[in-house]
């Protein structure tokens, strides 16, 4: 942990009530996530899934950062940010259930949440697929002359794909409001930067591109937020990209089914002791007095109140119906494309009811 | 009705759509100052603005997912790509995100946005320069793909593209761009997505086909008139949806059938039809339903080998006269 | 013989070939260090070094490419491509450059590539990650696409495919990797590429079927057997080149015919055989081929739809009912 | 033109006869492509084609500077990497013309040339495709521990093209001898290097991969030579890949049917006095008394009937025969696939001829 003093100097700064914010924020993401594990384990949860465990001070910083204006696309480890830009933790929850509630009414899942009142647009799965999709909200912002930037989610393996860098041209030679939001949590699945990158410094990777750079310690929420403050507003006022680097540690495997073998057992408990945001964060507010026990003990108990609501709700609501199969196949509707009887009749099939 | 070339009918609908509507734009690689590869957008810069009439690097995959994006947030992009053979490098983002948004995000956002690009080619273009890859897209559930053969459909079907909100492959073909047809002026007419047409009427044989092989088709059924065979000739236009009811009318009344395409045959689009008019007209039909397309080769350069490998208006009419064997 | 699953197989044929041919090397995304997303090279890291088996950046164009590069040298890459939805951000290099090297340059040279990937995919892993493309390539002259549904075929399949001197998309299924079957140890055998297999005799019906759907066709065959109606199950192993000689003989025994794949319905690979099948049986046909296949949707995540999207033993026995109708 | 004692200090190190090789093998270059013109608007050649005209020294250089072992994938504008590969003329012409005796039998035409004996592999025609090959190919090297270096041509448009940056990163990660040979003719088509790329000291492209990267007058023969020297030695040596851009003009439109009509006539007419590469090495040479009146005369005498002959070879040649339509269509033979019978018979009916 950094010097007592600077860290001492810097919060007097801040706003208690915010700073208390940021971390039940935090605290938020860490049990959704943890509930979210277990949940999958229930087999309440399907498909792949990807958790934000270790990453929470990156995401409630960056979160922190943006104005309702701004929009976020994110790849596939998304819970925390839609959860951080204010979207209700059942609806995310019931999403992850499959269920008719869920953002984006169970058809989604856990790579493929949505909301549109919170501008966040999406996780998309293939890796630096949003990419170029964040750039093209952006193009549209600057086309429209409205305010605010868009945020490129991804993680850091994602910086060797070729759709990161022709994102990376466009936006700088058209001078579009975007920021490069790379989360290195060290590793994409089993490998590690070194192995992918020849350039492990990520934030460097501006450089065939005259794209400025730099890399945040993404387990300080102030640092995290300070950090997109002040690049949002040269890209949002100047058109001047940006590239991110958020580090922090990945406190699991990969996936929730991800044993996690390829790295030290041990070193992955220190990493986990040394990096947790959540824990660290507490215990600078606590250290300064900026909460009290009570405090830590209260909130956690709100915290795991909303989760487990969320929980609840996800496991009462209804699965979207098999007659709304092929509902928003299209957003105009044309001919010669089947409807609510052809969804019931092919799935009374397929069931073997028919 | 004015006669004007189908290049001319493009270019004239993407001039009004960008008059009409603010949100409409074009991109492409060398659309605007170059005046378009094949001039489909010439003069458009010149009279919208580098604002309206964008020019891309080259760089496929980042522009058409940058026009994905631009759609979730109401614009309405036209990209042009310059030959289909280079959507290879953008495909993902079209049959990974644009074909999937609306649906797999609950109907929250839409992407209205159409790709324009040629497909196929006659002439020596070579294995990297002739290739139809229209069937690939008319696959994906989510994706409208469109494939006119006039220049009245032509108009009438970029039209619905760029008015529709879904993500539309709008296919075109470097030899149709010269050819004429009757477009009416001052009529802000569309052609529906989703609908085929029964382009010429006749009893005999139905020959179903798209784009270029729609004129091979008509030319072949005119010819063969003067032997005293009627041949109905139904253009799908669109690929997706398919016409399924369209085709298959056509067929119960002619009893047989030809498909024509120029992409290659094993899996090519010509497979689906005829697999759809076995499966609902099975009971009508008085032969086989023939399939005529490309041979499956990657297209050799040399002059006789390139002609030899595409179908004819003669591979055309040995199809149709095989399925009329016995008839007479 | 000893029973082994369709994984141990893979990763048995993976470790023999590496041993067999120092030209052999292995690349993909988390092949080595990880053991493989889904443990098909398990091991081979460890026995063979870094230099056989290389664990890539995410960079499918690039390390495609690459593998296509260095097989014109003479190596023989096997690359993992995690799931087929992945390929593509590659499929520029696979389709408009593997699929055409040795004809476009007149033999010169070749690409003894193998691609290896899960197609498909039950459960509920969503719109971008459940897809089958196989259709999309088996339409590309110049490859060699199949599709083994038994540990048997697997190893025998991988063997020749490693062995060709051809780029080989080799589509495998997640649902798959733990079944298990009758493979020979210590034999050097190989499945030729290009023939299907009858693997069950029947005479009321054919099913025609490859990769998981022919493990469902097996069963269904199974269920139907004790209500008296016999299938015949016609594995096609290959889907390019496909092996029309064997699908037709079956149906000029049976007159019936029921195509199950677990792509989409419009234009997939059910579309070709039944118009195949059409085609060259017409008159021994007394039902029209029916197709089963996926319904056309990005894969919903929901459970109940999800399931319900994807073609099931019972889709296909109802198929089969249709086709029998009438004949008893 | 550069500084006189410079010259003139440079050429004293150079052999006579090696400057004069060059000197013809870039006038070969330069007739080869104006007769191509011609032949293409006599229709004896088809399709796309795109010529080397301005581009002479660039490749002159490029080639006196490699070795046979080494290997070479380019674009689509190649006549004259293959023919200054030591390649037959008259095969290339050939190929132009879709013969049989072409350097790819006819099936590859302008863009898809071949020659696996000069180590010349290919042209591709996608923009970007060639390079994960070319990078493939140092990989196969590398491997095998043969020596030998792989040079990856391109335009500079290229490089804002995903597969470019991905083989960036993968030949620095894996230390492959290759060298990204990026001819900056200052347009992609009617684009020029500003419009298209952000950072459009295209050498400095290298930037976020850690590659090395010079800018070479790709106008003076030895220049291009004496730096591809040095560059190609690093990658073999160190497997240090490098960035070489070749600044040059091009002298007429994109492609044979380009009318060009994007540039400024009035520049395009200085800019091919300027820089042609052709012209300024002969004037060099004579101002220097390395070469006379009679030598260049006779050089050009030479040059045109090598060419006429190849032109002559050509139109002589036959097509390939249709009955071949499927030959090389695997390596590998397979069952249920078509054959020379299939191919006749498809050829017939396609006529009409049955
Ligand atoms: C194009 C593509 N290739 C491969 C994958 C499989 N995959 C999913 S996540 C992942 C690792 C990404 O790592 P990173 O970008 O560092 O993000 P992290 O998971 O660490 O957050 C891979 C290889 C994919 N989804 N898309
Ligand atoms: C992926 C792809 N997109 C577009 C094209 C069409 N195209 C062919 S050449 C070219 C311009 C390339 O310019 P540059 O790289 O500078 O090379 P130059 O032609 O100037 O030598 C374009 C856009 C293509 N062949 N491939
Ligand atoms: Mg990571
Ligand atoms: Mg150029």
């Amino acid at each position: 942990m950094a010097d007592e003093k600077a860290v001492q100097a810097a919060l007097d700064h801040e706003d208690v009530g915010t700073l208390r914010h940021y971390y039940s924020q935090m605290l938020l993401l860490r049990r959704f996530e943890e509930r979210t594990s277990e949940m999958y384990v229930k087999a309440k949860i399907g498909g792949y899934c990807h958790l934000n465990l270790g990453e929470e001070a990156t995401i409630v910083g960056l979160m922190a950062a943006l104005t309702p204006d701004d929009y976020i696309f994110t790849n596939y480890r998304e819970h925390g940010y839609i959860l951080a830009r204010g979207v209700d933790p059942a609806a995310i929850m019931a999403e992850l259930f499959g269920k008719k509630t869920g953002v984006a009414g169970g058809r989604g899942g856990s790579m493929h949440m949505f909301s549109e009142k919170a501008h966040f647009m999406g996780g998309y799965a293939i890796v630096g697929g949003q990419v170029p999709l964040a750039v093209g909200a952006a193009y549209a912002l600057k086309y429209q002359g409205k305010p605010g930037v868009v945020v490129a989610q991804m993680g850091d393996a994602t910086t060797n794909i070729g759709a990161f860098y022709e994102s990376l041209n466009l936006a700088k030679l058209w001078k579009l409001p975007v920021l490069f939001f790379v989360v290195n949590n060290g590793y994409g699945m089993g490998t590690s930067v070194e192995n992918g990158s020849s350039e492990p410094d990520l934030y460097k990777k501006g450089g065939s591109f005259r794209i400025h750079g730099e890399r945040i310690d993404g387990t300080d929420v102030l640092a995290v937020r300070d950090a997109v403050r002040r690049l949002r507003q040269r890209a949002e006022q100047e058109g001047e990209p940006a590239i991110l680097e958020m580090t922090s540690f990945r406190f699991r495997g990969h996936s929730v089914i991800d044993a996690d073998r390829y790295r030290d057992a041990d070193a992955v408990r220190r990493g986990r002791e040394a990096f947790d945001p959540v824990r660290n964060f507490g215990a600078i507010l606590h250290d300064n007095g900026m909460v009290d026990d009570a405090f830590l003990r209260e909130t956690a108990a709100l915290v795991d109140q909303e989760v487990q609501e969320a929980i609840d709700f996800a496991n009462g609501s209804p699965e979207p119906e098999v007659k709304d199969m092929y509902t928003f196949m299209y957003a105009t509707p044309v001919p010669n494309t089947p409807d609510a009887q052809d969804a019931i009749r092919a799935v009374k099939i397929n069931r073997g009811d028919m | 009705m004015p006669i004007i070339t189908y290049r001319q009918a493009l270019n004239d609908t993407l001039g009004e759509e960008l008059a009409r509507d603010e949100n409409v734009l074009l991109m492409g690689e060398e659309i605007g100052l170059f005046q378009g590869s094949y001039r489909i957008t010439e003069g458009l810069l010149e009279e919208f603005g580098p604002r309206r009439v964008v020019d891309t690097p080259i760089a496929e995959e980042g522009f058409v997912g940058l026009a994905i994006g631009a759609a979730m947030l109401g614009l309405r992009p036209v990209v042009e790509i310059m030959t289909i053979n280079f959507i290879l490098v953008a495909i993902d983002q079209v049959v990974n995100h644009a074909s999937k948004i609306h649906y797999m995000f609950g109907g929250q956002v839409r992407v209205p946005l159409v790709i324009r690009t040629p497909s196929g080619g006659t002439g020596q273009l070579g294995a990297t320069h002739s290739q139809s890859f229209e069937n690939w897209f008319a696959y994906c559930p989510g994706l409208k793909v469109v494939a006119p053969a006039t220049p009245y459909d032509a108009k009438g079907l970029l039209r619905a593209a760029i008015r529709d909100d879904d993500p539309v492959i709008f296919i075109e073909s470097l030899s149709l761009y010269d050819t004429k047809g009757e477009v009416p002026a001052d009529d802000d007419y569309v052609v529906p997505i989703g609908l085929a047409e029964v382009k010429r009427q006749g009893s005999d044989v139905t020959v179903i086909s798209y784009s270029r092989m729609t004129t091979v088709a008509m030319q072949v059924a005119q010819r063969l008139e003067q032997e005293g065979i009627s041949v109905e000739v139904v253009d799908l236009r669109s690929l997706r949806p398919l016409d399924r009811p369209t085709i298959i009318e056509s067929v119960k009344r002619t009893n047989r059938a030809v498909v024509i395409a120029e992409d290659w045959y094993s899996y090519g689009i010509t497979a689906e039809i005829a697999a759809t008019i076995q499966e609902e007209a099975f009971d009508y039909l008085d032969a086989p339903v023939q399939r005529v397309a490309g041979l499956e080769v990657p297209l050799p350069y040399a002059k006789d080998l390139s002609a030899a490998s595409k179908p004819s208006a003669n591979s055309l009419i040995h199809a149709i006269r095989k399925v009329l064997q016995g008839k007479r």
